[in-house]
């Protein structure tokens, strides 16, 4: 029946900007009828160009730059940054500030993938599940604000620590607001997850298999779908997370095949949990101290050398290679960031979806063009 | 209970009142009820759904609503729309192909104020075909609203507009048969007839006469969701996927006049599904024979439109709110839950309802 | 298991009843919503703040990061805040004022079409006359309103003059004294 | 795996590859200096020799130290917990003409991932990987010279825009 329709190909650009995208990229897709028979990406226009500002910066001045990285998810490029910076100049942070890090990191793995939530509600057309999930990422922002001062890009991790100590009431809101994610998690279960619609629209579909996963180095939530076992916080423990128990879900394929868009979707759901775990945990016992082993000024000094620090983001591998040639500021900071590695990806998933599939496609893959295009 | 005298009817007490004679030509008669009935009934249940709705859907959503332009914002739609028309072109150039199909869907679309039920006197049009007639116009609408996205020469119109035509083949197939469904229990077509044969009370509602009636019920429902592309049905305008399809050009009034005709066919389906399932305008308490022994001809005339129009709104909240948990369906999921779903279970209760009603009649 | 008439019909038609139930089940997450029941299904909308139904900005936590406000008093300009941005978005002008310790602030800009509010001017601030203001609505008309300025402004020759007699007379104090 | 180990077997598949082996950073780690000519026959030594199936290219990272460019694979293994950092250096002369480009083999072969990465790389750095000057669609079109080198001046005005800014004097 196929072979006798047989069109001709439909040529269609869609992007930069686009409702559907999750940033700006340009999608140059072959459509046969309804069917994308093979697609292109161009990326590069949110390039701002970090790693260079960053070299033309004094060495505190970075961190602002790092964590401008993805704004959705600061904490992570900035922790990957002092990590490595950190690891060349020698400080250490004190335990308190390890702490402090650590609840950062999880409260900010919540928020991303709670926007990562709605996201993909939008691209179905779920609109209560989008407000519930703002409403309690609302929270968390919060939280932020309350710690930091701001409520996206954070700027608060320091070398050797952070930038101040946790405010009163901190540890308590950590607490209630983990205590009350339980509850919403299991809302938007009964909401959307296992919802007949959304199963059609997900089960099975974009399937990322294994060999295509690695092939593309992809790591992160979106590789754990997979069933590639590969988390940063059990492979190179950083922060004090060897000392913690939490597990590393993987997908199964509960409603499709591994690695298909809803498991995606239902991975990052149980990886919350496991974030409450943690933070739960930690919050308990935060120990007391101090909060950086010593104030950064701008005269900051970095020795010569290099250092890599490997951070799990909410998205994957977010590695950070600084090479340093003592000075005010830095030779070089290089960015590995785990969007790359979905973008290559992309072409090879996409084929053969119908565009109707396109946007909830891209939506579970949690594409972040900020990061990719740096 | 079949149809009334032509003296009683509103039409003609309007005209009287207006001080035509009774000599005016019938399409004189016609358009002062079409124009009446847009200015009285339909723009101002599109004002009050689209409040409602957004209020509802908020109460949903854990939010406020629209809260500023007026009390708890009702004059909100008032506001939208002052804002819609006075907004400009985003280019100079008259895209003509796209006024033309504008028009012809506009057009198709409210020839149908022409049969629309809204009491036993405001019936502008019944014959025995009656209630087929918004099924042929909604063929036409499709045709203008697929010919609307191809005006476009855009990648969303023409997508669109071939997914709108898909998506009113796919759904007005089982509507059509369970329109029939509710044709073989009350044995005609016209609007009286399938009045006549409920009641006030819910039970004697065809939707609830009989199990098959109800899948009737909800296949016709589901069936002009599918067809009119109501959410959660609207994969053809979708607005993640296509920019909202045929309207993703649209703007200012052309928009406005294109959404207004989208809620239109929907009050339409659910004033169709109202007078046919569910109970029609029959007043509670046989307070319509009182009334009409009294000839309070106009209280009736009110009492019963009110009456109908609140259940309808009934009836369209709760799709609406359905919508709003309900995740969007792929087009070709859409489609095939018409042919798939809908179909069978329209035909299994064309054949229940017709052995059920002949074992009643034998009975 | 054997496919057959039977398992397909039934497949199906338990396929369509998940369609109903996971309709109603969604629903009933919902509906109680409606009526508001709870304190966790409350209306969460933060009104534009007005100071009657919602948050104002005297609730942001103490370390909210609004616009910056230098107090020009205490500023000495030492120009650390001007170094240490990372988007160049302060520019600092200083000469010799009548006071030996401290300069002349003769233009203090930042320009908020440029600041990331990261908040590094202010911890490096030795002064502390550098502050993020709790002020957030930052929206003017024309560009160059986003440019605030603090500084003093810049002084006449004859101004610079009669200062730099001051400063002689001030340093021979301290030497007589 | 010992790093000894590794570099044995690469001085038996690829002899005169490695040129040292040096500490990388202030960790444990280690790095293996490589010859970048024979960087090809390295990598697929490491990638396919079954002790140590390093088949996984995590992080490549281009550096300018001087007058050299210093390329850094960071590998991984996938089924062990084994990681290894090989380096190599191209030196940079001033000639920006393409032809006149530093050029190091390519690995995408190798490790497929490193495709976007040493495109990325390419167009930044002006290294031609594998003898071509692949572009990653970051610059735009027309754009001129290296923004990633030391020596690249920025220019003042884009395409008709100019740096700074009408109205304030803000640089």
């Amino acid at each position: 029946m196929l072979e006798r329709l047989r069109t001709d190909l439909t040529y269609w650009e869609i992007g930069p900007y686009h409702g559907a995208l999750p940033g700006p990229m340009r999608l140059k897709l072959r459509i046969d009828g309804e069917i994308i028979v093979s697609g292109e990406l161009e990326t590069g226009f949110l390039h701002r160009g970090l790693e260079k500002a960053m070299e033309l910066h004094p060495w505190p001045a970075t961190i602002t730059y790092a964590d401008h990285l993805d704004p959705e998810a600061a904490v992570f490029g900035e922790l990957a940054l002092c990590l490595a910076v950190e690891e060349i100049s020698g400080l250490e942070a004190p335990p308190r500030a390890q702490a402090i890090r650590v609840l950062l990191s999880e409260l900010t793995r919540i928020s991303a993938h709670l926007g990562y939530i709605a996201r993909v509600g939008r691209a179905t057309g779920a609109e209560t599940l989008i407000h519930y999930v703002l409403r309690d990422r609302e929270r968390i922002l919060d939280l932020f604000e309350l710690l930091t001062g701001a409520r996206y890009s954070l700027n608060f991790v320091r070398f050797g620590g952070v930038a101040a100590d946790v405010t009163e009431g901190f540890i308590e809101r950590v607490l209630e607001v983990s205590e009350l994610m339980r509850v919403r998690l299991k809302e938007y279960n009964d909401l959307f997850t296992f919802n007949h619609a959304f199963l059609l629209r997900a089960a099975g579909m974009g399937v990322i298999e294994m060999g295509l996963a690695f092939r593309h180095g992809l790591t992160g939530p979106n590789a754990r779908a997979a069933g590639i076992s590969f988390d940063v916080r059990k492979a190179h423990p950083y922060l004090g997370f060897e000392a913690l128990d939490f597990e590393v879900p993987l997908g199964h394929g509960e409603a499709g095949r591994q690695g298909d868009a809803h498991d995606r979707f239902l991975l990052r759901l149980r990886e919350i949990p496991q974030s409450l775990e943690i933070l739960k945990h930690v919050a308990e016992n935060v120990p007391s101290g101090e909060y950086a082993c010593m104030k950064i000024e701008r005269e900051f000094e970095v020795p010569r050398g290099e250092g890599y620090g490997r951070v799990e983001s909410s998205r994957g591998l977010l590695a950070c290679h600084v090479v340093s040639d003592s000075g005010r500021f830095p030779a070089r900071i290089q960015f590995r960031v785990p969007t790359t590695a979905t973008l290559a990806l992309l072409p090879e998933v996409i084929a053969g979806l119908p565009i109707a599939d396109l946007p909830v496609l891209l939506a579970s893959l949690d594409l972040s063009l900020a990061e990719a295009d740096r | 209970m079949s149809s009334y005298p032509q003296e009683a009817s509103w039409i003609n007490l309007l005209s009287s009142t207006l001080g035509f004679t009774p000599g005016t030509q019938e399409w004189v008669f016609a358009a002062i009820g079409l124009v009446f009935i847009y200015c009285v009934i339909i723009l101002p249940s599109a004002a009050m759904m689209s409040f409602l709705d957004r209020k509802l859907s908020a109460d949903f959503q854990a939010r406020v609503g629209p809260n500023r332009a007026g009390p708890a914002g009702v004059f909100q739609p008032l506001a939208d729309l002052v804002k819609l028309l006075q907004k400009e072109a985003a280019s100079t150039d008259w895209n003509w192909r796209e006024a033309l199909w504008l028009g012809v869907h506009t057009m198709a679309l409210y020839s149908t104020v022409a049969v629309i039920p809204l009491g036993s006197m405001a019936l502008l049009v019944d014959t025995d075909m009656s209630v087929f007639l918004p099924f042929w116009a909604a063929l036409v609408l499709a045709l203008g609203t697929m010919l609307l996205g191809f005006s476009q020469a855009s990648v969303p119109g023409w997508f669109g507009g071939i997914r709108i035509a898909a998506q009113v083949l796919a759904g007005a197939f089982p509507s059509l048969v369970a329109v029939l469904c509710a044709g073989i229990h009350s044995g005609d077509y016209r609007w009286s007839a399938f009045v006549g044969a409920q009641a006030a009370f819910p039970l004697r509602w065809t939707a609830f006469s009989d199990p098959f009636q109800f899948i009737a019920f909800v296949v016709f429902v589901a069936g002009g969701l599918v067809m009119l592309a109501v959410p959660p049905m609207d994969a053809a305008v979708s607005l993640r996927d296509l920019h909202g399809g045929v309207s993703s050009h649209l703007f200012g009034r052309r928009l406005s006049l294109y959404r207004l005709g989208r809620f239109y066919g929907f009050f339409l389906w659910s004033v169709m599904a109202t007078v046919i399932f569910l109970g029609a305008w029959t007043l509670p308490f046989g307070l319509g024979g009182v009334l009409r022994t009294r000839e309070e001809l106009w209280l009736l005339q009110l009492l019963e439109t009110l009456w109908l129009l609140g259940k309808t709104f009934l009836l369209m909240l709760a799709i609406t709110s359905l919508a709003r948990v309900h995740p969007r369906g792929r087009i070709d999921q859409v489609t095939d839950f018409s042919w798939k779903v809908l179909s069978p279970f329209s035909l299994f209760a064309l054949i229940g309802s017709a052995l059920w009603t002949g074992w009643g009649l034998l009975r | 298991m054997k496919s057959s008439i039977f398992s397909t019909v039934r497949a199906y038609l338990y396929d369509v009843y998940l369609r109903f139930r996971s309709i109603w089940g969604s629903l009933l997450t919902a509906l109680p919503y409606l009526w508001g029941a709870g304190e966790l299904r409350k209306e969460v909308t933060e009104q534009y703040p007005d100071p009657i139904s919602s948050r104002t900005a005297d609730d942001l936590p103490a370390r909210s990061r609004g616009l910056l406000f230098n107090d020009i008093q205490r500023c000495t300009g030492c120009k650390e805040c001007e170094k240490i941005c990372p988007v160049q978005c302060i520019r600092v002008d200083t000469e010799a004022g009548s006071d030996p310790t401290k300069l002349w602030v003769a233009r203090f800009d930042i320009d908020f079409s440029k600041c990331v509010f990261c908040g590094l001017c202010v911890e490096s601030c030795h002064p502390q006359s550098l502050m993020h203001s709790r002020q957030y609505e930052g929206a003017v008309y024309e560009l160059k309103d986003l440019v605030a300025s603090f500084g003093r402004g810049y002084v006449t020759a004859e101004q610079r003059m009669k200062w730099a007699a001051l400063r002689k007379q001030a340093e021979s104090d301290e030497v007589y004294l | 795996m010992e790093l000894a180990a590794i570099i044995t077997k690469l001085n038996k598949a690829a002899p005169g590859a490695v040129l040292q082996k040096a500490r990388f950073g202030r960790g444990g780690a280690q790095a293996i200096w490589i010859e970048a000519r024979a960087l090809p026959a390295v990598a697929a030594t490491l990638r396919n020799d079954p002790d140590l199936k390093l088949d996984w290219l995590e992080n490549l990272s281009v550096a300018q130290l001087e007058d050299a460019l210093v390329i850094t694979y960071f590998l991984r293994s996938r089924e062990t917990p084994l990681c290894a950092i090989l380096r190599a250096t191209v030196t940079l002369n001033e000639n920006e003409s393409p032809a006149e480009l530093p050029e190091v083999p390519s690995v995408r072969e190798i490790w497929p991932m490193a495709r976007s990465m040493e495109r990325e790389s390419s167009e930044l750095f002006g290294i031609r990987f594998g003898g071509e000057l692949a572009a990653a669609g970051i610059l735009p079109k027309g754009w001129r010279g290296f923004p990633l080198r030391k020596s690249y001046v920025f220019p003042q005005e884009v395409f008709g825009i100019a740096h700074s800014r009408q109205g304030t004097d803000h640089a």
